[in-house]
């Protein structure tokens, strides 16, 4: 079920000034129902005109709460940093299908580039309740963009690459994913920039690759057909709907 | 008594408030907002003849509070449609009206003749797209194309036939006279403008297509000027769409000659778009002490 | 050097950066604000060969982030300009571009003759206005007026003709074609779009003429895409326009293939923006290792 | 000259809640020069697009302040309301001609009606310092409605009526007009609604009549020509340049 609502919100603060925020809102019906790997659809302004779509960070099902963490890129996010604790906002979600989460005590890495990292935590929550044994391989630009570390560690152990080498191992995620042992590693989650998406496209075959892609979405809902990937079979596929996670194999990266 | 019993002669709608093709797939998307047999009418997203996979992405952007696209009629096809839409579609209690685009006229012939089958309302046939057959030219920038075309479908069908104008031509009421005289039963309009918008970081258009259909706010002004120009020149019912976003707006459109009007991509930014206003509008008869919503078609032509 | 130098062929401006016709009336309401010297040139307010009232007013209203206006070229006539405006006009230092109207072809070449006179850089022509003899079809619509009046204008001046392209066309290729072939120098482009907005309370358009021009950034994407289907059709320059609000706007209209660009709405909102524009240009230019904005003249074309 | 200024908001108070408003901004060139009878061309955010015209309500020249009295009608003037002090709002300023103010010991009413007051407030200040002897009679639909009658008790004797009769004499304010001495009155300069200028205009040939006109605005610069109203000789004056203020005889109200 899809639920639009107009929710409260709780706190919404900076956790890199004028660049990653936490939000935190009241969606009683939203929160019910959210999976790890689904979005909502927020209006933040009379302009933009469109909704924008951001991934579910966490979900507190007790209190109905709703989090998301976001990067202030234009309009639309700058408008949503703007929002103050007690003030309401209107969201549409949850959205999409989310991450396959019916696993059991396998071995699974989570792997996040930039703002890519928000929907892990949630999912790695989910998967951690039902035994399974995770890492975080999260990838920044820099130490001092470095964001949300702490709430990962708390889920299980965390490794970081920054792409000038100032936290962690120097390079994209790739480089700490290509020393592992990978041999025990039954599934690979995905959320990021696609260069880094591609580049895990290589271990298709021996793990469960799942990616969670984005796209320019009209409706968000499945109805404009706006929002498409290109399949391995040549056909398109929703963003929204049948996405934003896909099984590595199903998606070509030729577009 | 309804107040809002909307008739445009052949085809008849609880309310004049429907959906525009494109923007609300076939009403399947929706349906957890609400119960869509409360909506006058869902136009259902662009058909063809065959399967279609459609442009390659970016196919849409937000640009001058509107909104570019050019999906590339990307659809199942008609046989699609009959088999896997129509028999979830015709139960929503609202009029199914099937939104036909063809490469040439015969394609035209044909989806109509296919569609025209119980659960189907109408027939809305866009002819903003091009004649393959006329080196690409659109359809609805050529009266005789167009005319051509309303009769075709009109000879394949007893359903009511709506055409659906494009507002990219020189003279509209010219368009509205032409399909007019095809036969239509009901015109539609507008589909949109031809708009292109460019990522200047890296010296290419946005949309992949290079060009795509400006729809949304910006296009209003010209929406209901057209509406008012065709009006004036044409006897059959008009659905005005362009840039509907509330009571306030579909008002203007009705006073400019429309019999009902269409929302598009509002739904994209508040699905609740439409029943706010059938409200809208419910409410605006009575506070000004009108009979039926008819009274005001056409107002400022008075 | 001037990275900013702009070559029009027969024109040379000093940047790239004009100010449209219409809304910036003679330069005289903003010498107040800043040296005009600064500017790429001025296109004066519409001019005719007699004076003229203009319409009856509500003449503007602001609507859907643009504004229509409907002025009716009100203005004191060209024997007006040439004794009362030019004389200042010609000192302030940039170019002086006249935008003419005329009722029929010959209004146009009297006035070509009349204003080409020192002081006058070039003649923008407005081929949006009804031609007379014509049953008011207006000569922007129709290639073969448009090409009479670029043809006429021509044979009356030593000037450069920038022919201005109306855009409520079908085909806005063939009417730049038509008036590249006519004769034409330059293209300016995009006139207003025809639109219209009304006032569900008296049940009137708001604009007493009824409808009337649109523009602002609601019609940039319209502006744009006719500009890059214009480009690839004619070898002429094209001064870009048509909702330019800031740097960003400007170097769209470039990359899709305007060699200059005109502010206009934008004037209203802010009377800077012409000169904001410039300096933007220039930092673009630096900050891209350019060594002229030419550079990017019709980037998204290759 | 007319300056472009972006002035920080001193003051910004509702007189009525939601509707009536007096703001008072740091604006040292535009109150250098403004006269009364003159307005200003505000910019009120993003939307809507056009600057919105204000008059002039008072000016401290000693501190470089321009106040405005203004109503909330639609979304520009809900903009406006929403300035708080210590915020920059971009103004232009001063615009059009004002009232003529080289009068001398003479006896003169003005006159407004609804927000038309606004002008009439330092208009009255300057021609007070000259020796002239003031009648304010302000029009208001009713007593809830009415306000800043102090500021013009101050100045001058002030007259009300209400359309109600809730407040001083009941009707437009042509009920009181009509029962005083007009013989020793020498001027009426008026500011208001469009029948009460048309009421004033019958004794344009008794006294010096001046009335203070409003029409929807592009520039305010006098360059777009979308101003106009029609005058007695059939011509069109553009009120943001020829006006906002014409002698009685001078305009026509046949449009
Ligand atoms: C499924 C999905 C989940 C996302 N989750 C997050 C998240 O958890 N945190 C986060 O910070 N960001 C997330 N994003 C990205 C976020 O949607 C964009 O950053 C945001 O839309 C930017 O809008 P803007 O107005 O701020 O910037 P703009 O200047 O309008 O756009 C900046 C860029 O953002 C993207 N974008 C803009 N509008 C849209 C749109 N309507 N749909 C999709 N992409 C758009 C485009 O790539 C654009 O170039 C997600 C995107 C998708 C598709
Ligand atoms: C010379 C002059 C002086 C004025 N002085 C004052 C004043 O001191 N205090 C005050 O409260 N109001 C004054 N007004 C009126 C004020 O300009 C309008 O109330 C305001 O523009 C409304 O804008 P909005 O966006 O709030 O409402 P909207 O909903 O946009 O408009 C409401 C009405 O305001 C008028 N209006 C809107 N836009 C414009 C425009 N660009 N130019 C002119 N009129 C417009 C129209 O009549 C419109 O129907 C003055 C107007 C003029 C022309
Ligand atoms: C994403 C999108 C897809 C559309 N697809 C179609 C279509 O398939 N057939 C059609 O006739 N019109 C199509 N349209 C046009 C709309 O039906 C409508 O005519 C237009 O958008 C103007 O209305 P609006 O401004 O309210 O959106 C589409 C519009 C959008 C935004
Ligand atoms: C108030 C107004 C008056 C105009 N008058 C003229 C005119 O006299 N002649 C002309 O060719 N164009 C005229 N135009 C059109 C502009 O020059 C310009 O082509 C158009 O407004 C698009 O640019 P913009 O969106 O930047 O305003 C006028 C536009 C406005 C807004
Ligand atoms: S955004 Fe509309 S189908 Fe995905
Ligand atoms: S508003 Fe432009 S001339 Fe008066």
């Amino acid at each position: 079920m899809i639920y639009k609502e107009i929710g409260k919100v709780l706190e919404n603060k900076a956790l890199i000034k004028d660049s990653i925020y936490l939000i935190t809102i009241d969606l009683q019906n939203i929160a019910k129902e959210a999976l790890p790997g689904q979005f909502v659809e927020i209006k933040t302004g009379d302009l933009p005109l469109l909704r924008k779509p951001i991934s579910i960070f966490d979900v507190d099902k007790n209190n109905g709460l709703v989090s998301l963490l976001y990067q202030v890129r234009g309009k639309g996010t700058k408008n949503l940093s703007g929002f103050k604790s007690g003030e309401y906002i209107d969201i549409i979600g949850p959205l999409g299908n989310g991450f396959t989460i019916d696993k059991k005590e396998q071995e699974i890495l989570l792997v996040g580039g930039g703002i890519g990292i928000a929907p892990l935590y949630y999912l790695g929550k989910e998967l951690k309740s039902k035994g399974n044994s995770l890492k975080f391989i999260l990838g920044y630009s820099c130490k001092d963009e470095s964001y949300a570390v702490d709430f990962f560690r708390q889920v299980a152990e965390v490794e970081i690459s920054t792409m000038d080498g100032s936290l962690g191992c120097k390079g994209h995620v790739g480089r700490i994913v290509e020393k592992l042992d990978i041999s025990k590693v039954t599934a690979i989650y995905a959320c990021g920039p696609e260069p880094m998406l591609k580049y895990l496209k290589k271990f298709e075959q021996e793990v469960d690759l799942e990616l969670s892609l984005e796209a320019y979405m009209g409706c968000g809902l499945g109805a404009c057909i706006s929002c498409v990937c290109e399949k391995t079979d040549g056909s398109y596929a929703r963003v929204c709907k049948d996405g934003p996670v896909f099984k590595g194999k199903e998606i070509s990266f030729n577009e | 008594m309804n107040k809002l019993h909307c008739d445009l002669g052949k085809l008849i709608l609880k309310n004049p408030v429907t959906v525009a093709s494109g923007t609300f797939g076939s009403g399947k998307e929706f349906k957890d907002f609400y119960d869509l047999s409360q909506l006058g009418g869902i136009m259902v997203k662009g058909t063809t003849l065959l399967p279609r996979r459609g442009n390659q992405p970016q196919r849409l952007v937000e640009t001058a509070g509107g909104v570019i696209n050019s999906i590339g009629l990307a659809n199942g096809g008609v046989d699609d449609f009959l088999n896997n839409i129509l028999p979830e579609a015709k139960d929503y209690g609202t009029a199914i009206i099937v939104n036909i685009s063809g490469d040439t006229t015969d394609d035209y012939g044909r989806m109509a003749e296919k569609l025209s089958v119980p659960g189907v309302a109408a027939l809305e046939v866009n002819i903003s797209c091009p004649n393959v057959k006329h080196g690409g030219i659109a359809f609805g920038t050529v009266p005789d194309m167009a005319r051509e075309v309303a009769t075709m479908v009109k000879n394949n069908t007893d359903l009511p036939v709506i055409m659906k104008l494009s507002p990219n031509v020189t003279n509209i009421a010219e368009m509205g006279a032409a399909v007019e005289s095809g036969g239509a039963d009901i015109i539609s309009m507008i589909n949109t403008l031809i708009g292109m918008a460019i990522d200047i970081k890296n010296r290419k258009p946005i949309i992949k297509h290079i060009m795509g259909g400006y729809s949304g706010p910006p296009i209003k002004p010209v929406a209901l000027r057209m509406v008012y120009q065709v009006y004036k020149t044409v006897k059959i019912p008009i659905i005005g769409m362009g840039g509907i976003m509330n009571t306030e707006d579909a008002i203007e459109f009705i006073m400019a000659g429309a019999s009902a009007v269409s929302v598009g991509t509002a739904n994209f930014v508040d699905p609740y778009t439409p029943l706010n206003i059938i409200q809208g509008l419910n409410k605006y008869v009575e506070e000004n002490g009108l009979s039926s919503y008819k009274e005001i078609i056409g107002a400022v032509h008075r």
